[in-house]
């Protein structure tokens, strides 16, 4: 096995075999599981490095396993894995940190690493599958790995929470099989290729295409909260912060994202796609799902079911961007992928603080939080910002390549979407921030936990992650340019990269 | 080959001559020995083909043949492979339930148990076959009522008399075959029975046949199963589940494939209609049952239906036959870890109500992780054998245009999901209040990691899909 | 019409009477009678028919003391499980309560 | 209504069957000849004792663990019960009975004997003997049996054993339980002696055990 | 001619007692009449030249199963009685 052959798989690994051992450690050995977090998400993160030089430098990392006559595991690390994985590494190791904190003397934290180790491996088994085949075990996989964080704390309403996603998660897994086997059985393998494997094979009955297609984004489109597919990600809300930060802002959500974006490009091709009629309908549920999804927004008072249909808006972004034919649009869905992963996980993050530090969990218990919590309430104005698009943020960057993507395809009314979801938003998230910042606070906040050392206006662990991210969304749009000679380091002129190689001759502006 | 049947042969005689309670380690030690032959003899057959024994050295149609094919290497393989587990299980089991009286004779049982199973795998002779049905029967049914109590001896009452009726039909169509051949060998009468066979060797075959779904437990035969397997002892139910209804499937599929290969196209619509509803109809039981280990029983009859699935698109692409392979040695194993599973929980909670499970998860990490994982592979989920199963299956139905079965296929996953997750779920509720000063027996290590490795075992089937295939396409 | 032939039809229908009482009688000692039965049917068939043209065949002869031993086996096993069940319960008849 | 479907079901399923059976042509392999043929070799002059302990003697290995199975199964079955009283205490059957022992015992040895060339063998000298104990237990000279002691339980094994360990011995030179010619006789004749006895015990095993788990009559 | 006569006169009486065996209402005699099919069995397997089945049928299957058989009954009779 060459260093190419081992290092997608040494990746898979720095997750999981320290999420097995931590199973296997007694609850009260915190500090050997700590170490053990710690040391997974940075070697993980040591080796995405690697990757992504390599990757830029035109490496390919790739290995098989035959698991049948004709099905192997594969896993490849190209360009478009990469941007998934250093995201999910990244906000892993600030998650880890987080929930260390947030779970400090918790009950059963050794199954709660565990799994949430699992759910990072399925996410870069996610994330580097090869074909559909080994992106379908992961994808299941995650399922698997979510339900016992969703379900943590045990009452009798996480279980409710954790059933709902179970069910819509299962049945999308099984929309989604249907769909490989009958690609499997027409072409005899399930391969993700530069371009689509079945932009050569003009031959095949369009209508079977596209009902395979219709199988496949109908599975997937239950993880990225799709409109009428959405029904689970308000209900996971019960689940830890930690949960819903990283999985419901990241790893799940992103997953189903993840999977449209490699079934258009990698299984179909996106000219194919768009040959075949598919393009424009997806676009058009992406644009309904945003636009609902930012209207049910607006009327939830619990911060965390405001901030998960927010995510369903939001996630629908990249699949429109996906949608629109054309690189700009690819730009814009690829680096709103990323983008949205780190406004949203910050201000889940300050959700959390809000909920462990003062025992906030409404809107309206949030007058004033912002004396009291000025810098979580900082870090939440950022993001909030962001998701609205308001320039010096990250989501100023997606919006703008999102427009100009919809504007070279010729679908202006996207163009108005997209408006109409950023004032929508402003509209859910402008209230927060006028009580949090103006009103004043109540003689007694509901259940105060943490009390404040000077300025530290909570734990550690708890106030650092945030501000992290949030300095990270504001300078993902000052520095979006950047790149260290030919490595490009921002997520922007990565997306740049994959849009300029999945377009191949016509190079991205 | 031969002595994976003298051995437990001799070993169970000899734990008779040991005496009641005896000779755990006997039969462990010899187990182990078994699974090495057993190893040894399958990598034998996937390098040089198909293993033949002519005993007492006068070959068929005279005297008796055993042969060992792929298919017959990889039963042998799950049967020692299941039983060296369970067996240890065993031996904590009855040592911690000193006054079981299962445990009495069990060793001697189960030494003939294995010995009934390995010969059946091996033998190529009708009558023969018939013999070791007879061996294995009998073990199996002595198993159960060795529980005791009314219940188990009822139970066992319904399986002896369902398995003498099996049995019984079995004879009478070995009798006609005779009658009309004038030989009982497989090899002999594969080139005798063609679609022009006299209409009496059609009946033999419907008898066969018939009597061995009896057996197997298909819907709606199905009927003693639930009591049997969920009401005896848990290393039995396990050993029952896991092979003894394999065993008499091996042979459905043995003789489909085999002899009556030229005369059962036709009918092939049969057993799988019934597998379908068997598929529906355990899966609906299994989620309203209300004793833990009546539900994994029920699982087991909704799991068969799986099997009797591949009938119809049995062809020269065997993917089906991939399919039932790897769904029965899955099975095998997710459900002898699922049983063992559940008997930890029953023991240590002492209660066997799937209601009153709550709070295990943070009690019983290991046995709960093994009752996953086995759920995983009865669900069918990824990277269990148990999905390698559904996706041939699937494969093997879309390769026919039959998407009626991928349906049932599917159906049957998400029903399965549902049943497994009623168990989790509750596991995974807070106890209520004053549950914790409740009087509990203290988990014993052995039984959680001997239900773990079954568990384990299961799952890893789905990364060794490809020598289990490459084992089952030997010697053909 | 041979004698041997005469057998196996006779073992038909005793076989099939059998079959018949297994599945609809309740009382358990008879069902062990019709079990019987039924096994006796099946011998004959075995012999009669192979023997329908009136030579002695020792093979199925040979098969039928194998399996006249094995029937007497499952019918000490199944009386003794009766017995057990009548000192539990007192009943000889299987109810449908102690099923799940 | 069930009743009467299974009726009709069994009736016509005989019908069928005798209709089928009456037009068979004859069948297409002969055994009998080969049986015939290789006589000389199989180390008895007894056809069917030919058949039974050496053409398809692994049929009857087989069938001699089902029978100690069901033994063993009979042992878990009854539960440890006290030695039931002897039925009847009559003078006349049990002086009766004493002359009728030795009797059965010299039948059944001749029985084993003649098994070699003529119609008899292990299983019905066995049984023969099981029946004398019968006897004897019935008119109360012979108790029921507790759960057997091991020189008991070694009589019990020892046919299943001595078969066991020829058949396998066989493996050194040649097929499990292929006896060279020469020796076929004497290891045949071994065997049914020791397979008598436990046959003889087993069978009466299985009436002895049960017929302990009652009381006083 | 004659032997067939007789040959289906057997395979009559042993429908018939087979059947009554299964039918008549009392357990005992329907034992008595089970044992009296094993004999009959016995000359069945005379007839077809099948001595040594003969001998097993008569010692075993009247025999021995007909004792048990009787045992159990009695045994279940007392205990019924007892209680």
């Amino acid at each position: 096995m060459t260093a190419n052959e081992a290092l997608p798989l040494a990746v898979i690994a720095s997750s999981l075999l320290p999420g097995l051992a931590i199973f296997a450690l007694p609850e009260r050995r915190v500090g050997l599981r700590t170490a053990l977090n710690l040391f997974g998400a940075i070697a993980k993160l040591a080796l995405v490095a690697t990757l992504l030089a390599g990757v830029s430098a035109g490496e390919a990392y790739a290995f098989r396993y035959a698991v049948l006559p004709g099905i192997d595991l594969a896993f490849k690390a190209d360009a478009l894995a990469l941007l998934f994985i250093t995201l999910s590494a990244v906000l892993w190791l600030f998650t880890t940190l987080y929930a260390i904190g947030y779970l400090e003397k918790a009950p059963n934290r050794s199954r709660f690493f565990g799994f949430f180790s699992l759910c990072v491996t399925a996410t870069m088994g996610i994330a580097m599958a090869g074909n559909l085949f080994t992106f379908f075990v992961f994808y299941e996989l995650l399922t698997l790995a979510t339900f016992p964080l969703v379900v943590h704390r045990g009452t009798t309403q996480a279980m409710r929470g954790g059933t709902i996603y179970l069910a819509y998660t299962l049945f999308g897994g099984t929309v989604l099989l249907t769909g490989i086997v009958w690609l499997f059985a027409l072409i005899g393998h399930t391969e993700f290729t530069q371009g689509g494997v079945l932009s050569t094979r003009a031959d095949l009955p369009p209508w079977k295409l596209q009902s395979i297609f219709l199988l496949m984004i109908l599975g997937v489109g239950v993880k990225a909260a799709l409109v009428p597919l959405h029904g689970w990600l308000p209900q996971a809300m019960v689940a830890p912060a930690p949960v819903s930060a990283l999985l419901h802002a990241v790893a799940v959500v992103k997953a189903g994202a993840f999977g449209i974006v490699r079934i258009v490009y990698e299984v179909f091709g996106v000219e194919f796609a768009q040959l075949l009629n598919l393009l424009f309908p997806l676009a058009l549920v992406a644009a309904f799902t945003i636009v609902w999804g930012s209207l049910r927004a607006a009327f939830q008072d619990d911060l965390k079911k405001r901030l998960a249909f927010s995510t369903v808006s939001q996630v629908s972004y990249i699949v429109l961007g996906v949608a629109l034919f054309g690189p700009l649009g690819t730009i814009g869905g690829l680096v709103h992928l990323v983008h949205q992963g780190i406004m949203k996980i910050t201000l889940f993050f300050c959700a959390g603080n809000y909920a462990e530090t003062l025992g906030i969990h409404k809107v309206s218990e949030l007058n004033g939080a912002g004396r009291r919590m000025p810098l979580t309430t900082l870090a939440f104005t950022v993001g909030a910002l962001g998701m609205m698009g308001a320039p010096l943020t990250a989501g100023a960057v997606s919006k703008a390549w999102l427009m100009d993507g919809a504007a070279a395809a010729g679908m202006g009314w996207a163009t108005g979407v997209l408006w109409l979801s950023s004032l929508l938003s402003a509209a859910y998230f402008l209230p927060i921030l006028w009580r949090a910042w103006l009103l004043a606070p109540p003689k007694a906040w509901p259940t105060p936990r943490i009390a404040p050392h000077g300025w530290r206006e909570t734990a550690w662990l708890l106030l650092l992650p945030p501000l992290f991210t949030a300095a990270a969304t504001v300078a993902a749009a000052m520095l979006a340019e950047l790149s260290f000679g030919t490595i490009p380091v921002t997520p922007l002129a990565w997306a740049r990269l994959i849009a300029a190689r999945e377009y191949g001759a016509l190079n991205a502006p | 080959m031969v002595w994976l049947i003298a051995l437990p042969l001799g070993w169970a005689s000899l734990t008779v001559l040991l005496g009641p309670r005896r000779g755990a380690w006997t039969a462990i030690s010899a187990l182990t020995a078994q699974l090495w032959l057993a190893f040894e003899l399958a990598q034998t057959v996937r390098a040089t083909g198909t293993v033949r024994h002519a005993v007492g050295g006068w070959g068929a149609p005279l005297g008796i043949d055993l042969a060992v094919d792929g298919l017959s290497a990889a039963m042998l393989l799950l049967a020692q492979g299941v039983a060296l587990p369970v067996a240890i299980y065993a031996r904590a089991y009855f040592k911690v339930r000193s006054g079981h009286p299962g445990g009495v004779w069990f060793w001697p049982l189960l030494g003939f148990l294995i010995a009934g199973l390995n010969a059946l795998f091996a033998s190529a002779d009708l009558f023969n076959l018939y013999v070791t049905l007879e061996l294995v029967g009998l073990a199996a049914v002595a198993l159960v009522a060795a529980g005791g109590g009314a219940p188990q001896v009822a139970a066992a009452l319904r399986y002896l008399f369902a398995t003498l009726l099996g049995s019984g039909a079995y004879l009478l169509g070995v009798a006609l075959i005779y009658g009309v051949y004038g030989t009982v060998s497989t090899a002999t009468l594969e080139p005798l029975l063609t679609v022009e066979a006299p209409r009496l060797a059609w009946i033999a075959g419907l008898l066969m046949l018939s009597g061995l779904m009896l057996k197997t437990a298909l819907f709606p035969f199905h009927y003693w199963l639930p009591p049997a397997h969920g009401g005896a002892a848990t290393p039995v139910s396990a050993l029952l589940s896991a092979l003894v209804v394999k065993a008499s499937f091996y042979l459905i599929l043995r003789l489909w494939i085999g002899p009556f290969a030229a005369l059962v196209d036709r009918i092939a619509w049969l057993p799988a209609v019934l597998g379908a509803t068997a598929v529906i109809w355990g899966s609906w039981h299994a989620l309203r049952a209300v004793r833990l280990k009546a539900l994994v029983a029920w699982s087991t009859v909704a799991q068969i239906g799986y099997l009797f699935l591949v009938f119809p698109l049995l062809g020269d692409d065997r993917i089906a036959l991939h399919a039932g392979g790897m769904q029965m040695v899955s099975h095998a194993f997710a459900k002898a870890a699922m049983f063992t599973a559940a008997g930890v929980i029953v023991h240590t909670t002492g209660r066997d109500a799937v209601a009153e499970v709550a709070g295990v998860a943070s009690r019983l990490p290991v046995t709960l992780f093994a009752f996953g994982l086995a759920g995983m592979t009865l669900m069918g989920l990824p990277p269990s054998g148990g999905f390698l199963a559904k996706w041939l299956l699937i494969e093997a139905a879309l390769a026919r245009g039959r998407w009626d079965m991928v349906v049932v296929v599917l159906a049957g996953g998400l029903l399965a999901a549902a049943y497994t997750f009623r168990v989790l779920r509750q596991a995974f509720l807070l106890p209520p209040s004053g549950e914790r000063r409740r009087v509990e027996r203290r988990p014993i290590a052995v039984l959680e990691w001997t239900a773990f490795v079954l568990a384990a075992a299961s799952v890893a089937m789905g990364l060794r899909g490809m020598e289990i295939v490459q084992l089952l396409d030997a010697g053909t | 019409m041979t004698g041997g032939l005469l057998f196996a039809l006779t073992g038909v229908a005793l076989f099939a009477s059998g079959v018949a009482g297994v599945v609809l009688i309740d009382n358990l000692l008879r069902r062990i009678l019709a079990f019987n039965l039924m096994g006796s049917g099946a011998f004959l068939v075995l012999v009669g028919l192979a023997q329908r043209n009136e030579v002695a065949d020792p093979v199925p002869q040979a098969m039928v003391l194998t399996g006249i031993v094995v029937a007497v086996a499952a019918t000490a096993l199944a009386l003794a499980m009766t017995r057990k069940y009548h000192a539990l319960t007192g009943r000889l008849e299987l109810t449908g309560d102690d099923n799940d | 209504m069930k009743r009467l479907a299974v009726t009709a079901l069994a009736t016509g399923f005989a019908v069928v069957l005798v209709e089928a059976m009456l037009n068979l042509g004859p069948a297409a392999i002969d055994l009998r000849i080969p049986v015939r043929e290789n006589l000389a070799e199989s180390g008895v002059s007894h056809a069917v004792t030919a058949v039974l302990l050496n053409y398809r003697g692994y049929d009857t290995l087989l069938e001699v663990a089902v029978l100690l199975l069901a033994l063993v199964a009979v042992l878990t079955v009854t539960d440890e019960a006290d030695v039931a009283f002897p039925h009847m205490e009559h003078p006349v059957l049990q002086t009766l009975a004493r002359l009728a022992t030795p009797l059965m015992t010299v039948v059944a040895v001749y029985l084993l004997w003649a098994g070699a060339f003529r119609p008899g063998g292990a299983f019905q000298a066995g049984s023969v003997l099981a029946a004398a104990a019968v006897l004897l237990h019935l008119v109360g000279l012979l108790p029921g049996w507790r759960s057997p002691r091991l020189p008991l339980r070694l009589g019990l094994v020892a046919g299943l054993l001595t078969f066991l360990a020829v058949a396998t011995a066989m493996l050194a030179r040649g097929a499990l339980l292929e006896y060279p010619p020469s020796m076929a006789g004497g290891l045949i004749l071994l065997i049914e002696s020791v397979l008598t006895v436990s046959l003889a015990l087993i069978l009466a095993g299985l009436f002895l055990l049960l017929s302990r788990d009652e009381g006083p009559s | 001619m004659m032997t067939f006569a007789f040959d289906l006169l057997l395979a009559l009486s042993l429908l018939w007692s087979g059947w009554r065996a299964l039918t008549t209402r009392r357990l005992d005699r329907a034992i008595v009449l089970f044992i009296a099919f094993g004999l009959l069995m016995t000359l069945a397997w005379a007839r077809l030249a099948a001595p040594d089945i003969a001998l097993a049928e008569a010692a075993i299957g009247a025999g021995l199963t007909g004792a048990l058989l009787l045992d159990a009954y009695g045994a279940i009779r007392r205990r019924s009685d007892r209680t």
